[in-house]
This record gives C-alpha cells, sequence and structure tokens, in this order.
C-alpha cells in the first residue's frame, strides 16, 4: 500500500477565549489513502468543522494546535507557514466543499469572478475559462457560460454546490475536504449530488474526506469511516466493517438512534459536554451505559478491533 | 430608470413639509424684513409702504400659498436683503459649495475606507486602538476651531497655504463649464488656477474632511470586521486567497455598503458644516450666503436654501441607493 | 464587579472616555470651589488683560483679563446643563412618539412618521441658527433649536425598536393575557428599548455640547459673560495670532469634553447592544 | 516649529504649494478690500457705511465732503445760490462731466437722479421727502438745476451730497414695471465716478471688482500711481482680514479694527493702521420708556457707573475721544460746556438710593442687547455688567443682531431695556445726530430709539431744522444738546477714532468722515 494521502495523529486542538480554554479535539488520528472516500461521522459540536479548519490552516480566532502531526502527501502541514499554505496547499493541492453553499459565496460577486480567482491563484496557466466551463459542464450545471455572468442569489442550492463542486476540482488537487456538502439540500438533491462526487472521485482519482452526521450518507457513499465524539475519535475502519460490527460503545448508540437501523425510538442518554468543561479520559464516559472506574483516567489512543478497524475504548484494552 | 422617477415622486411631499416648517418658522420670527429693506434712515412710513409693497401685510396664508405658487414655476423671488433674484444667487454660489463638500467627501471616503480596514485588520491591537480613539476624536473637534488651529498654524505661522477665498485674488477663474475651479481648470488646461485653487482648498476641505473621514473608518472598521466573519470570507481563506487581496477586493465590497449609506447622512453634515467653514476661510459659497440671510431675515433666501439643501439631501439619497445597488446586486433586482 | 461593567473596563478607550466624563461631572459640580479664581465668571480685571499662560494664569488670562483656567473650569457647568436639558427634552418628546407610532400600525403611526422624517431632512446648523435668530439670540433658544432638531433621532430608534418588539412572540403572549396597551408600551416595551436610547443620548450629550459650541462661537448661542467654550473662542479670534492661548484652551476644552462622551457611548453601544458585540 | 530644511522638502506637496500660500495681491496697480459691500449697489436704495465706501468711488454728487473735519467741494456741481428765504436752491453744473458709457453729464440727469430718489422712497429720501416735491426740481438749462422747497430747511445743503448722480439713458432700458431701473441698479452701475464697475464680477457679499475709469472729470493729474483695479473681497469676520493684511493678501481692511491688533499690525512688515478721529458716537440707549429708566435719577445711576477711562484707555488701548454727548465734538452745534457724567461708583449709589426712593425698580434684572458681530460692544457690556454688579444691579448681556434689534425699536415695548450701538456720519448736520436721535416725531426708528419726549427739546430742534442760519443753528443745537445731556437720555461714550489697516503699498490716505476714507481716488501705489 502506497503512502496515505492524509496521515494524522494525536492531534489536539484548543480555542483560547474571553471566557477560558476550549478543548475542542483532544485525540484524533486518521489514515486516508489516495482515491478512497472516508466519511467522518459524529453530532454537531463534536469538533468535525474544527478539525478540517485544521487541516487547511484556517483556524478561527483563539485556536491553536496544541499537539499532534498532520500529514498530506507526506508533507507535515502544521509547519507550513500561512502564506505557504496559502500559495501551495488550499484551493490547489486540497480542494474545499463547504456546508453551506449560499452562505460560501460572496454575494456582491459574479460566480464567474469568484471560480476564476480560484484558479487565478491557483491553477496551471491556460485557458481557465475554459477549463472552468468544462468543469461545469462536467457537474451537469446548466447553461454554464450565463452561470458565470451570474450572482450567487440566482442559482438554486443544488446548483450552488455544483458550483462549489466544480470549485473545488478546479486545480485538479490531490484531496477534497467536503463538510457536510449535502445537509443544507433537499433530499432529491441531496441523492443526486452525493452520485455526482462519487462519480468524480473515481474519475479523477482524487482522495475525499466526507464530514457528515448522517450515517445513511457515510453508508452510501464511503469506503471508510471515522467515528469522531467531543473531539475523541472513537472508532475507525472500512464502513461496512463499522456499521456492521461497530465496537465503540458510542457508535453504537449512534447506530442505535438511526431511523433506519432503530426500531423504536432511542437516543443516547445525557449531553455533550460543553466544550468549556470537558470530562478527563474517554469524553463518553459520563454517558457510557458501560463505563468503568477507569475511564475518566484513560489516556485516549486507538486500539485495533479488526482488519483496519480501530476503536478507543477500555474494553479492547486487554484484547489488544 | 422608473426607480429614480419613484424616488423623486416621493421626495415630494417631504420637501413640501420642509417648505411647511420652514415657511411657518421664518414668519414666526420677530425680525420685521421691511424694516432691513428700508435701510438704515427709513421713517416709518416709507416701511410701511414697503411692507405693504412686498405683500408682507397679507395673511400668512396667502403669503404662503403665493410663494408656493412661485416655486413651482420655478421663481424663488428676488432677496429682501440685495434685491436679487434669489435663484441667481444661489446658483452662482453652488459651484463653490459643492466643489468643497466634494472634494471633503472624496477625502473622507478616500482617508476613511483605508484606515477603517486597517483598523480592523489589527483588530483590538494598537493600531486599531489609536485610530478609534483619532476617529472618535475626529468627531468630537470643533470644526470652527480646528478651523482657525489649521489657519493659525499652515497660513499664518508657516505660511504654505493660503489664508482665505477660493482663488488667489486677481487670477482669473476660468470660464466655466462645471463652476468647480479643479475641474474647469484642467479643461482648460490652466495648471497656475489649478495649483491656486487646490491651495485653497485644502485647509477648508480638510476642515470638513475630518469629521467624515472620522465617521467612514468607523463604518468601514465595522463593517469589516462583521464581514470578515462570514462563511464566504473563511470559504475564501479555505480556497487559498491571499490574504490582502481578499481583504482589499472582496472583503471591501461588503463592508463599505454600511458606510455608503452613511455618505448620504454625511453630505447633509457636510453642507451644514460648510456654514461654518465658509464663514472662517471666506469661502464664497452657499453657506455664507446663508448666515447672511439668517443675519438680515431675508426670509426667500432661507427658504430657498432650505428648498435646495432638502433636494441635495433627497438626490444625495437616491445616489446612495444607487451606489448600493451598483454594489449589492440583490438590491438591484428588489426594486 | 458585574461582567458589563468589568468588560467596559478593560476596553482602553471606553475607560478613557468613562475617566473624562466623571472628570468634566466633577468640574460641573465643584466648578466653582475648583477654579482658582471663580469671581472670573462675571468679573473683569483690565489691567491683566490678554496675559500669556504663566503659574498664576495656567492657560493666560482673556480680552477682559479674566483667568482663561478658571472659566475653562467654570464652563464645564453650562456644558452639562446643555447637553442634559437638550437631550432629556427630545428624549421627553422623541421617546413617546417613537412608542406610540411603533406600537400602532394606523394613520397616527404613519404621520408621526412622516413628520419625524421631514424633521430629520432639515438641515440642523441652519435650522438651529434659523431659530436661534427668530427667537432673539441667546442660549434658551439655541436649546430649542436643538431639541427640535434632535428628537427625531429618538422617535426613529424607538420606532424600529418598538416596531421589531411588537411582533415578539412574548408580547403576544401579553396581549393574549389580556394586558392593557399602555402597560405593555410602558412596562414591557420600553424598558426592551433602554439600551439604544441610552446609547444614543450618551453619544448625543457630546454632540449637543459641539453643535452648542458652534450656536455660541456664531454669536448665537451663549452670550457674555458666561464662561462658554465656543463663545470664548470666538471672542479669541480677535486677538489672534498674538493670543494664541486664548482660542486654543477653550476649544482643547471642547474637544476633551465630546470625545469623552463619544468614546463612552462607543462602549456602551457594543456592552449593551449584543448584536454589535462581535465587531469587538 | 522652526522645521529643518529636509523636513520642509519632505513635504513635498506643501512645498509646491507654498507659492500659492504666500500669493499676496501685490499685483501692480491693484489692491483688495476685505471691507463689506453694500447690501446692494443701487446708492438710492441703499444708504449706509459700506454705499458710501462704494458709492464715493462710483459715483459723483452735486458736492463732496472732502477733509476731516469734512467740509463740502464743490463737485459735479461749480457752484450753487440759495434764496434768502431759504427755499430755492440753483447749482450750475460742471462742463465736461461724463458718465461710464461716455455721455456727457446734464442738469436733466440730475432731475432724474433726484426724482428717483424720491420716488423709490427708501433711506437715502428721508431727508427730502418732507420738504421736496419731484415736480418743484427742474432743469432750467443744460447746466441749472434747480430746487424749490415746500418749507425752510436747514440741513438740505449738508444733504445734497448723499444723492449719486445716476445715468438715466443706462438705467431707463433696464426699467421693469415703473421700478426706475431698482432690479437693474441693484447689480449694475450707471455713474460717473473715478472707478467703474465690472458688473460680469459681482457676487453679492462676497466680490465685487473696480476699474479705474480715466476719463473722470476731476482728472488724474494730481495721482501719478492711482490705483488701477480695486477687488472688494469681503472678509466675513473682521479677524480674518487683519490677519490677510498681516500675510500681505489683503491691502485694505474696514475701518472698524479692535483697537488690540493695532499694535500687531503696526509690527508687521507689510501693513500699517491709519487712526483717524472720525464723527462717529459711541452710545449706550436706555428705553427712556421702561422702568427704571423712566426715571432721571435711575438713569444718572447707570451713566455714573460706567467706567469710561477704563474702557477708553484699557480696552480700547486711547484710541477713541471721550464725548460725553450725542453730538461728535469736531463738529459745530457740540456744546462744549455740557456737564458730562464721569465714572463714580459712589455717586451711581447716591443717585440709585433716590430712584428707589422715587419708586424706581432698580432691583430688577435689566437686558443690554449688543451686537454679536461687534465684539467692542460686547466688551463694553461686559465691562458695565461688572460695575453695576458691585452696585447691587443686575445686568444681563443678550447677543443680537443689528437686524433683529432695530425690528424691536419700532415699538417702546418691544425694544431693549438697553442697546449699544454708533451713530455714523451721513450727511455733517447736527440733524444726523441729535436731531434725528431725540427728537420725538423719530420715535420708532433705531436712531430714536431711546422713546425720549421734552416738548422743549422738540421744538428747539424743530427751529433748528427749519432755517438756513448756521449761527442761529448752532446756538439751537448747542441748547438742546445740552439739556439732552442734563435728562441723561443716553449714556454717551465716545467719539470714534477710525483705525484703518493699510498695505505699506498704499500711500496718501486721505480720511474724511463722509466716506471713512473709503475713496480710492486719493490713494498712490508704490
Amino acid at each position: 500500500m502506497s503512502a496515505p494521502i492524509l496521515d494524522v495523529s494525536g492531534l489536539r486542538v484548543s480555542i483560547h477565549g474571553e471566557a477560558g480554554v476550549a478543548r475542542i479535539l483532544h485525540h484524533i488520528a486518521l489514515r486516508l489513502e489516495r482515491g478512497r472516500i472516508m466519511g467522518l461521522v459524529g453530532e454537531s459540536g463534536c469538533g468535525k468543522s474544527t478539525f478540517i479548519r485544521t487541516i487547511l490552516g484556517v483556524l478561527a480566532k483563539g485556536g491553536r494546535v496544541e499537539s499532534g502531526r498532520i500529514a498530506f502527501d507526506g508533507i507535515d502541514l502544521l509547519a507550513m507557514s500561512d502564506r505557504a499554505m496559502n500559495s501551495q496547499i488550499r484551493g490547489r493541492r486540497i480542494g474545499f466543499i463547504p456546508q453551506d453553499p449560499l452562505l460560501a459565496l460572496n454575494p456582491l460577486f459574479r460566480v464567474g469572478t469568484q471560480l476564476l480567482e480560484i484558479m487565478r491563484n491557483h491553477a496551471a496557466p491556460g485557458d481557465h475559462r475554459a477549463r472552468l466551463l468544462d468543469l461545469l459542464r462536467r457537474v451537469q450545471l446548466p447553461d454554464p457560460e450565463g452561470a458565470l455572468r451570474r450572482y450567487p442569489h440566482q442559482f438554486s442550492g443544488g446548483q450552488r454546490q455544483r458550483l462549489l463542486i466544480a470549485a473545488a476540482l478546479t486545480c485538479a488537487p490531490a484531496l477534497i475536504v467536503a463538510d457536510e456538502p449535502t445537509t443544507a439540500l433537499d433530499v432529491t438533491t441531496q441523492q443526486q449530488i452525493l452520485i455526482l462526487l462519487k462519480e468524480l472521485v473515481a474519475e479523477t482519482g482524487t482522495a475525499l474526506l466526507f464530514v457528515t452526521h448522517d450515517l445513511g450518507v457515510v453508508a452510501q457513499t464511503c469506503d471508510e469511516m471515522a467515528v469522531i465524539y467531543a473531539g475523541q475519535m472513537v472508532e475507525t475502519g472500512p464502513t461496512r466493517d463499522v456499521l456492521a460490527n461497530p465496537r465503540h460503545p458510542y457508535t453504537r448508540a449512534l447506530l442505535a438512534c438511526h431511523p433506519d437501523r432503530s426500531t423504536g425510538f432511542a437516543s443516547i442518554p445525557g449531553t455533550v459536554p460543553p466544550a468549556l468543561h470537558m470530562p478527563p479520559g474517554c469524553r463518553f464516559a459520563p454517558r457510557c451505559p458501560i463505563a468503568q472506574s477507569a475511564c475518566p483516567a484513560r489516556k485516549p489512543h486507538l486500539l485495533t478491533v479488526g482488519p483496519d478497524h480501530t476503536a478507543d475504548c477500555i474494553l479492547y484494552e486487554t484484547a489488544a | 430608470m422608473s426607480f429614480i422617477l419613484r424616488r423623486a415622486l416621493l421626495a415630494i411631499p417631504s420637501l413640501f413639509g420642509l417648505l411647511v416648517v420652514t415657511f411657518l418658522m421664518i414668519h414666526v420670527s420677530p425680525a420685521d424684513p421691511a424694516t432691513t429693506l428700508a435701510g438704515d434712515n427709513a421713517t416709518a412710513e416709507q416701511i410701511a409702504r414697503i411692507r405693504h409693497q412686498y405683500g408682507l401685510d397679507q395673511p400668512l396664508a396667502v403669503q404662503f400659498v403665493r410663494y408656493v405658487a412661485d416655486v413651482a414655476q420655478l421663481d424663488f423671488g428676488d432677496s429682501q436683503y440685495s434685491s436679487r433674484p434669489v435663484a441667481t444667487d444661489l446658483l452662482g454660489r453652488l459651484p463653490a459649495t459643492l466643489e468643497l463638500t466634494l472634494v471633503a467627501l472624496i477625502l473622507a471616503t478616500a482617508l476613511g475606507i483605508p484606515i477603517g480596514v486597517v483598523a480592523a485588520m489589527h483588530h483590538n491591537r494598537w493600531p486599531d486602538i489609536t485610530l478609534r480613539l483619532l476617529s472618535v476624536a475626529g468627531v468630537a473637534v470643533a470644526t470652527f476651531w480646528l478651523a482657525i488651529m489649521l489657519q493659525m498654524f499652515f497660513s499664518m505661522r508657516l505660511g504654505w497655504l493660503p489664508l482665505r477665498g477660493r482663488l488667489t485674488d486677481g487670477l482669473a477663474a476660468p470660464a466655466g463649464p462645471t463652476g468647480l475651479l479643479l475641474v474647469d481648470s484642467l479643461l482648460h488646461g490652466d495648471l497656475t488656477v489649478f495649483t491656486d485653487a487646490f491651495a485653497h482648498i485644502v485647509l477648508p476641505a480638510a476642515t470638513l474632511a475630518l469629521g467624515g473621514i472620522a465617521t467612514i473608518a468607523r463604518f468601514t472598521r465595522a463593517g469589516v470586521l462583521d464581514t470578515m466573519s462570514r462563511d464566504f470570507v473563511q470559504y475564501a481563506r479555505a480556497t487559498g486567497t491571499p490574504r490582502q487581496r481578499l481583504i482589499w477586493i472582496y472583503v471591501l465590497r461588503n463592508s463599505v455598503l454600511a458606510a455608503v449609506s452613511q455618505i448620504g447622512l454625511l453630505f447633509g453634515g457636510l453642507i451644514a458644516g460648510s456654514v461654518v467653514v465658509e464663514s472662517i476661510f471666506d469661502w464664497p459659497g452657499i453657506g455664507n450666503y446663508t448666515v447672511q440671510a439668517i443675519l438680515t431675515a431675508d426670509s426667500k433666501v432661507l427658504l430657498a436654501v432650505t428648498l435646495l439643501i432638502g433636494v441635495i439631501y433627497a438626490v444625495v439619497n437616491i445616489l446612495t441607493d444607487l451606489a448600493q445597488a451598483a454594489i449589492d446586486p440583490r438590491l438591484r433586482e428588489r426594486r | 464587579m458585574p461582567p458589563a461593567i468589568r468588560r467596559l473596563l478593560r476596553d482602553i478607550p471606553t475607560s478613557v472616555g468613562l475617566l473624562i466624563v466623571l472628570v468634566v461631572v466633577a468640574l460641573a459640580i465643584a466648578g466653582p470651589w475648583l477654579a482658582p479664581y471663580p469671581g472670573d465668571a462675571s468679573a473683569s480685571h483690565l489691567i491683566r488683560r490678554l496675559k500669556p499662560p504663566s503659574a498664576d494664569f495656567p492657560f493666560g488670562t482673556d480680552n477682559l483679563g479674566r483667568d482663561i483656567f478658571s472659566r475653562v473650569i467654570l464652563g464645564a457647568r453650562g456644558a452639562l446643563e446643555v447637553s442634559l436639558l437638550v437631550v432629556g427634552a427630545s428624549m421627553a418628546i422623541g421617546v413617546p412618539l417613537g412608542l406610540v407610532a411603533g406600537y400602532g400600525t394606523g394613520w397616527v403611526s404613519e404621520a408621526i412618521m412622516r413628520v419625524t422624517d421631514v424633521f430629520l431632512a432639515l438641515p440642523q446648523l441652519v435650522l438651529a441658527l434659523a431659530l436661534a435668530q427668530m427667537l432673539g439670540p441667546s442660549l434658551e433658544s439655541a436649546m430649542i433649536a436643538l431639541v427640535v432638531t434632535y428628537w427625531p433621532f429618538f422617535t426613529r430608534i424607538v420606532f424600529s425598536e418598538t416596531g421589531q418588539l411588537r411582533t415578539a412572540l412574548f408580547v403576544d403572549a401579553l396581549q393574549g393575557l389580556g394586558a392593557s396597551r399602555t402597560r405593555i408600551l410602558l412596562l414591557h416595551i420600553l424598558p426592551n428599548t433602554a439600551s439604544p436610547i441610552i446609547v444614543r443620548a450618551t453619544i448625543g450629550l457630546g454632540f449637543t455640547i459641539l453643535v452648542a459650541a458652534t450656536l455660541g462661537f456664531l454669536g448665537m448661542g451663549a452670550t457674555p459673560p458666561d464662561p462658554d467654550w465656543g463663545l470664548a473662542v470666538a471672542q479669541s479670534r480677535t486677538y489672534l495670532p498674538a493670543a494664541w492661548w486664548f482660542a486654543t484652551f477653550p476649544g482643547l476644552a471642547i474637544l476633551f469634553t465630546v470625545l469623552g462622551f463619544n468614546l463612552l457611548g462607543d462602549g456602551l453601544r457594543d456592552i449593551l447592544d449584543p448584536r454589535l458585540r462581535r465587531s469587538r | 516649529m522652526d522645521l529643518t530644511r529636509r523636513q520642509a522638502g519632505a513635504l513635498s506637496l506643501a512645498a509646491m504649494l507654498a507659492t500659492a500660500g504666500r500669493a499676496s495681491a501685490a499685483q501692480a496697480g491693484t489692491i483688495v478690500r476685505s471691507d463689506g459691500q453694500p447690501q446692494n449697489l443701487d446708492p438710492h436704495q441703499i444708504f449706509d457705511v459700506p454705499m458710501m465706501g462704494y458709492a464715493l468711488n462710483t459715483y459723483d454728487g452735486l458736492y463732496r465732503y472732502e477733509g476731516n473735519p469734512p467740509e463740502m467741494q464743490p463737485w459735479l456741481a461749480e457752484s450753487h445760490t440759495s434764496s434768502p428765504d431759504g427755499l430755492t436752491w440753483t447749482f450750475t453744473l460742471r462742463k465736461g462731466a461724463k458718465f461710464h458709457d461716455g455721455s456727457d453729464v446734464t442738469a436733466a440727469d440730475i432731475v432724474y437722479s433726484f426724482q428717483r430718489v424720491l420716488a423709490l422712497g427708501k433711506a437715502p429720501a428721508s431727508a427730502f421727502l418732507p420738504i421736496l416735491k419731484p415736480a418743484n426740481i427742474t432743469a432750467p438749462d443744460a447746466t441749472t438745476v434747480k430746487f424749490q422747497l415746500d418749507k425752510p430747511y436747514g440741513p438740505f445743503l449738508a444733504a445734497i451730497p448723499i444723492v449719486a448722480i445716476v445715468n438715466p439713458r443706462a438705467i431707463k432700458p433696464n426699467e421693469k414695471a415703473n421700478d426706475w431701473g431698482a432690479t437693474w441698479l441693484a447689480s449694475n452701475e450707471a455713474g460717473s465716478g473715478a472707478y467703474k464697475l465690472d458688473p460680469a464680477s459681482y457676487t453679492p457679499i462676497e466680490r465685487l471688482d473696480l476699474q479705474r475709469f480715466p476719463d473722470h472729470f476731476y482728472g488724474w493729474k494730481d495721482n501719478p500711481k492711482p490705483v488701477e483695479t480695486v477687488l472688494y473681497r469681503l472678509a466675513h469676520e473682521t479677524s480674518t482680514g487683519v490677519l490677510g493684511l498681516m500675510n500681505g493678501s489683503i491691502d485694505m481692511t474696514d475701518s472698524y479694527l479692535p483697537t488690540d491688533q493695532v499694535e500687531q499690525i503696526q509690527s508687521s512688515k507689510s501693513a500699517r493702521v491709519e487712526k483717524s478721529t472720525s464723527m462717529r458716537v459711541f452710545v449706550i440707549r436706555m428705553n427712556n420708556a421702561k422702568p427704571p429708566f423712566d426715571n432721571l435719577n435711575a438713569r444718572k445711576a447707570f451713566a455714573h457707573a460706567f467706567n469710561y477711562g477704563g474702557f477708553i484707555t484699557d480696552i480700547l488701548k486711547g484710541y477713541a475721544d471721550r464725548d460725553g454727548t450725542p453730538m461728535p465734538n469736531t463738529l459745530w452745534g457740540f456744546p462744549k460746556d455740557a456737564a458730562l457724567y464721569e465714572y463714580d461708583l459712589d455717586k451711581a449709589k447716591d443717585y440709585m438710593k433716590k430712584a428707589m426712593a422715587e419708586g424706581a425698580p432698580m432691583k430688577r434684572p435689566v437686558e443690554i442687547h449688543i451686537q454679536s458681530q461687534l465684539e467692542q460692544t460686547n466688551q463694553a457690556a461686559q465691562l458695565f455688567q461688572s460695575d453695576l454688579q458691585s452696585i447691587g444691579i443686575n445686568l444681563k448681556v443678550v447677543g443680537d443682531t443689528w437686524a433683529n434689534i432695530t425690528s424691536n425699536t419700532a415699538k417702546a415695548d418691544t425694544t431693549p431695556d438697553m442697546w449699544i450701538h454708533w451713530v455714523s456720519t451721513y450727511f455733517v448736520d447736527p440733524e444726523n445726530w441729535v436731531g434725528q436721535m431725540y427728537d420725538s416725531q423719530f420715535s420708532g426708528t433705531w436712531k430714536a430709539s431711546s422713546w425720549y419726549k421734552n416738548p422743549a427739546v422738540d421744538d428747539m430742534l424743530g427751529q433748528a431744522r427749519g432755517q438756513v442760519d448756521q449761527g442761529q443753528r448752532q446756538a439751537l443745537y448747542e441748547k438742546a444738546t445740552k439739556q439732552i445731556v442734563d435728562d441723561c437720555v443716553d449714556i454717551w461714550v465716545y467719539n470714534t477714532v477710525e483705525l484703518r489697516g493699510l498695505s505699506r503699498r498704499i500711500s496718501n490716505y486721505r480720511f474724511c468722515p463722509v466716506g471713512s476714507g473709503g475713496e480710492i481716488r486719493w490713494m498712490q501705489l508704490t
């Protein structure tokens, strides 16, 4: 197996704000191979977006990487300057698809201007316009010529997301990071976009890190998945394995909640702990039905529980 | 186009209201224009005759209807002070005031926006705090005092800039077409007049602009900070748009929307401020004309000035709306 | 210390503003006891006219031999009185009108706002000058003129706030409970509009001092021998450029006072208005 | 504040502008004057100090006042005769005088001019309206003008120079609806004076350009270096005018410079101050119709409380002559032996006690209205206030304007308790001062705003007005003035020393109280 396109280990990120320090990401580790699709699953507020921002080096104000490593194609991204990230990585080798395509586009500029801006900054020299039109056709946007002259609010949600997918592809990146790209869309459109994404990945050979809270979407789209809870990576593995045989209590609870899976209404008791007051050790422990007294003292680390399948739980400590 | 027309029509009731208010206020005044008209050595009979001649002995309502009818035909009457048609005098002075306020506005915008952006980029660090203090001070400084201080320092102490007036006395102003000396002199290729007019406008325009610089800087700063927290800025950063380009092109356009709406308000302030500035710098514009009219209770002039300012207000507001629509495509469709 | 005040004090410009305002208020209250020559409010001493700053007269003396330092101190009370009265009266007119117009929907509301718009469109300084001229130039007429031009700002603010609150859920609930219109307005809506009113009033205090000084400068406001700052600058012009101190110090007094109110107003706005807090 | 050469050089913009900043009016033959224009340019509509500063240069009269004290000089008229009864006046015109359009000044033009003054009926007409009918002005031949008065009028000859002679050939084509060309002449000029107006330059209040008229009847032989161009550029504040004078951008200010400016102007390289005793009295009016001023002792209390010496010596730096009467002390009819009121707070207190014993409300707050634009009225009021305060009288200073005060003086109850003004020279005759100030028939005009009524004084003033013999008139005016001083109608402070700032380029400045030295034709440029 070749070197992974994305290799994250021991990542800890906190936000220093007026009210104190929020340890948003506590222990994140994952590996994504080239050309693969990985789904990153977690409830809202679990740190998914912060993780994406950390990869792209655009943490919000007060954000700080405490420890860990993000290797992209063997390059240590955390060691790069902001300027270097701008000129070599963002938009150029890592594409980004945001959650809400309406908010992500500047309402005051023509779509063409904004997409060509990305190409201007990153794409190889050549006829950017022609290439962009090609891409727009590829993402099945009607009337690509006219689209360039229009403003963001003049498109439907699905069309806008197609635009942004095209934008992410403009520079033929090795990795695309998508932050809940279908959440803001209606179900039919969501399906079309997912199919499109899958096709494009297959076609271009790029890897896709797909962040979502929707297990159904993961099941349909992703080769692999990683589950995150309150800033801790709790389980990773091939999608089929994880879904069929969830090992971490949180993953199990999550699956139990999913309307497709559960027979009755189920939910996880308790709430996600507030960012400023994270419990020590395993952060799921306070809500875990099978928590042990040692859980709060446990240093998080992923344990292998099957072929390419890992989980971070005290249950498997001895089994390892 | 229909948008402009609609806005213009909407302004008419307001202008009419303005006229009523001003007319009433002027005519409850104890100052008797007939006395002024008659002159220093007039007798009581002479005054009475003049009062009748100008219709000042008619009931207020009659005077008002008569006045509105005249205004509708663009006849603003004769100044009771100079016996000249008000419209002629007012139009003759308008270019001077427009030139002054426009230069001040350009100055305020050209300095205010970058200052606001720089302050926002260094949010809550010393450049921001300094600029914030300075911009608040800019609004807090009394125009008349600043004008005098500038005169003392730059005209009297250093002798760099002219003390007063619009052009060195005796220098011939180029003939038309705009009445704005800076523009006309360039059109005629007269660099002497241009330099001279420029030197004369520096101090009054700077005095007038200071408050505007501060206001625009404040709104731009707030606008930039607001825009910077928006998703599309995150997206632009995540797709590797260079920071300077991002701020000065993409963020700025969104941020000046609020500042542009201020420019409309600001322009009114500039016109009002020109009353003081024109008087101190002997600027031959409508501000000085207005002060004179106030001192001599010259009601026709006061009414015309109020109307003119009202019209300028309306025009500036329409222009502001147009400018905003030019900046924001969404507004263009809403009309 | 409540967190709001702590946040206010942590912001340097705001605390500078608060400090200045406190100093001005102290001078306004205790001026006659603090000024080295309190009699110079009205007395004149022809022997020591136009003396430059010295140990005895830190800001020099004016055209009638009065200590400018004392007169700058004594001027604080007048400036503050004028601005408090003007802003107070403007609020007394503007706030009720804004409440009525914002809460109602019919022609009354429409009429109030039309009139407000007309008054907002009046060129303020020109109107103030004209009014001051008509009523006879004096502090009182200057104040009336300022009130006439300032109340619409309060009407506007209260109108838009009330308009938003009227549609808010809790007002619906109150109406459902049968609360009277007056009761809703006074007990529930008015307190909710307090923040923007306070902010506007604070900035208005500084603004009024500035316009009143301008009217004084133009001979349409305070009258001699009031130790009015604007009037002092106007009188000083005859003695420039020689007697620079005569113009400089009263002007600086205006600058610092207005600066104080504006800085404080800005700070208050950021604290009281959560929508703007983000921009800090 | 001294900048090194390098710093100055670094400010390249300023350096570029430096020439413009220093630019002065020092162009050959041109002067810039910063005093005010008249309200409009028609000398038959307006009659005040700025108008005389303008009309003396652009128009001529039959006679003209020159010198100080002023004397009547033959001007467009060579001579005159009058009948012994004082009713018929005949003027003989000089030959060869030309209007600016080149046409001759004829007797018919003089008739037209006087008839126009009467028809317009504005301020300059007030001296003639009661005694002269338009039909009684005639031109028996091209060089003779005859006036037939209804009744004898002492000041008639003195008032003759008031009337500017205008050119009917220039005016008549511009008449509208029997307005005698009033609208047109308000922005144009139709005279024969030493200077002519450039109508295109005229912007009311702000600017006005005059060019020398080479064909003026007086000739220019006396003046080898005359002023060719006069640029009126109003300095809205005297202080700006003074600053301009000091930095060389203005050559001539008005003649009412604040005394504090004198020293600083004299010490500047480019300018000087001309000091000329004038005929312009400074009066603090008292409204004799309102208590406590209806009480003689009350008025005397006030009169003794004004620090005349301090005001003249310390505030005016001595640039004024103490004059305790309403008459200029340089004019005939001034009573040299009148008993003046002096500054004496003890006497003031005594009179105050007497007045209070007579029931005068001395403790009521009294208002004094000042002309806010005129700093001296303010200084006088403040000085007065601090002295009155020390004897327990509460004086309140009210800032006001000329227009407002003169409207309010139309009625006794709207006339301020006290107000301050000057009475300048409009025509050189006691009638201009005591006559119009204290004859009760003029009550309601600003000049007679004391609401004083003394039948004996009315009688004396009427007699003086009704005869031509100067000796008899002088005795009557002296007696009337003494009575008025005894009645302590107002507080009379001084006769003005006019202070006019002039560029050192200007020599041969000639002062006359009429026109305040604003006549440009005598000036020479070096």
